[in-house]
């Protein structure tokens, strides 16, 4: 343990405290109970203690120095804190008193808190009659949180306008781009297992169509063939042409 | 009033939403009749002469709503600032409904391609549709047409002054046949 | 009803919170005479006997509430529960904060003594205690005090409702049998 020396001459201890009673660093707190200012009474320590062992996770730094300091200001904190609770100094502090002036302060206390404890009773009478009461709490309807159109704001026409598109039969949809197409999946299925069945292996490049569409259903039809387990496709390298092999003869069911 | 109308009263009081009346009669533990006898009441009782709240029946049920000619007063209070502009979705609802009342839910999303649960509401909040009756279908849907704001915001005398479709190609023949479409769609949907 | 009672009638409908009467009389545009009137007819108007709404002035405010004997029904209905009730502790504690307000933690510890942040925590969790900022003293401790859920539980218009403490003075009698009692103590622990 350092001397009392060093532990004052240590750099003061950097926490921020904002508990119920105090509100600042932990350096003025101590002082101001030193100097009976705050109630030690009213402090809670485990909380103090809780707040800096937050802060040096936080920091991830460990200050032997600045710890060594807290922990010597907060085992003094709860020396007098435990003091406190010891009976017999309370009753000391009154039999030091005059037992007549003891008497009045004691009595003063009473007297006041009394008030406080029939105006409790009051409350509680108030409590049963009015806390069960139920008060509308309806959020207000959207159609009166807004500034309402005057008369004639819209024309008529604009309805006419909204609902004609709606009336009309609706132009059949476009298929000419379908129309073109002259292989279908199933189509180009059955050619590809044909050229398999025959050839045993063939190339991408050897057996697709020129027109992109086409080509396309054609792709689709090896990722058919790959997923069914009829075919291995295999490809060197990026965009090169892909070597489809027989891996197992066509499924009876297959087209 | 009768003691079952306050206690409607006030359950209408701190509801939230529109309460359906089985719903009135479960909680006060009492019959549909005596529900609607103490609506009756209530309804007498909560009128724009009378009161500056009144009764409404909307979608689902009953609810107390502000009458509408203390409704100027309430903007003021809560400062209402947002002009009431109605999107193209509800001008659009609020047209189909203009030009084919009275009208069903099932029509109207048919005729728009698209559920109009949100923009009814939104209308018949507004003033601007409401519920007409009930259809003599399967079901006995609810029937809608325009309410009495719709005139006002429009400026139009009547409905005769809606501007006819021919203008915008569709003649009024076609628009018997969209009307007649739509009633056939609805009860082959009712079988 | 007067016209100005069915426009403060719809005003009260719509707000959460009770309305003091000078907003009352800037929303509608009217002195505080009119407003008083009208509210006069309103009381008159909505008396538990008539309808299942009633008239209350609380926390500051007029406002509507559901009258007593519906409340049940409306429990009932929403769910809604009772809040659980105080214990003496709580209420005692309840008592400091509310008479000597703002106040901190250690002052009510000083008049109750005993340390009372057990009490103060739960009361601020059923929001009748808040923080209400820190006293400019040594180490500025939170300062404590009502708000307007308290009002409003307690049926308080406002804090100058509630009755004064020394009404809850104990009587010369009381004061004088303590004092006997004590002085008794004290010479027989002097001896």
């Amino acid at each position: 343990m350092r001397s009392d020396a060093a532990a004052v001459a240590a750099p003061p201890v950097a926490l921020e405290l904002d508990l119920d009673v105090f509100d600042g660093p932990f350096d003025l707190l101590v002082t101001l109970i030193l100097r009976d200012e705050i109630d030690i009474w009213e402090v809670r320590v485990s909380r103090i203690i809780a707040e800096y062992v937050l802060k040096l996770a936080d920091s991830g730094e460990f200050d032997l120095d600045a710890t060594s300091q807290f922990v010597v200001l907060v085992a003094a904190l709860l020396e007098m804190k435990s003091r406190l609770l010891l009976e017999e100094e309370v009753e000391e502090e009154l039999e030091d008193l005059d037992p007549d002036e003891a008497a009045r302060r004691l009595l003063e206390r009473l007297v006041r808190y009394s008030q406080f404890r029939n105006a409790a009773g009051a409350l509680r009478a108030a409590w049963e009659t009015h806390s069960s009461r139920l008060y509308r709490a309806v959020p207000v309807p959207a159609e009166l949180l807004r500034r309402p159109l005057p008369e004639a704001a819209l024309p008529a026409s604009a309805l006419a306008e909204a609902l004609s598109p709606l009336l009309r039969e609706p132009p059949a949809p476009d298929t000419s781009h379908l129309a073109d197409l002259a292989v279908s999946l199933v189509k180009e299925l059955r050619r590809l297992r044909l050229i398999l069945d025959d050839e045993g292996e063939f190339t991408f490049a050897g057996v697709a169509p020129r027109d992109r569409l086409e080509r396309a259903v054609t792709f689709f039809a090896l990722l058919e063939l790959h997923s069914s387990g009829e075919a291995r496709l295999r490809q060197t390298r990026h965009f090169g042409d892909i070597v489809v092999s027989r891996l197992a003869a066509p499924r009876p069911a297959a087209g | 009033m009768l003691p079952l109308a306050r206690r409607l009263e006030a359950l209408l009081f701190i509801s939230p939403r529109p309460v359906p009346p089985d719903r009135l009669a479960q909680a006060c533990d009492c019959t549909a009749a005596d529900v609607a006898a103490a609506l009756d009441a209530l309804r007498a009782e909560f009128s724009p002469e009378r009161h500056g709240i009144e009764l409404r029946q909307v979608a689902g049920g009953y609810t107390l709503a502000v009458a509408d000619d203390c409704a100027d007063d309430v903007r003021r209070f809560t400062g209402a600032e947002r002009p009431d502009d109605l999107t193209p979705a509800l001008l659009e609802t609020l047209a189909v409904v203009a030009y084919l009342e009275p009208v069903t839910r099932a029509e109207i999303a048919d005729v728009r391609g698209v559920s109009s649960e949100y923009a009814l509401g939104a209308l018949e909040e507004r003033g601007l549709v409401e519920q007409v009756g009930r259809a003599d279908t399967p079901g006995s849907p609810v029937l809608y047409g325009t309410g009495e704001r719709f005139l006002k915001l429009f400026g139009l005398g009547s409905r005769d002054d809606l501007p006819p479709l021919e203008e915008f190609a569709l003649g009024a023949d076609e628009v018997d046949e969209i009307r007649a479409r739509l009633h056939a769609n609805a009860e082959r949907r009712a079988q």
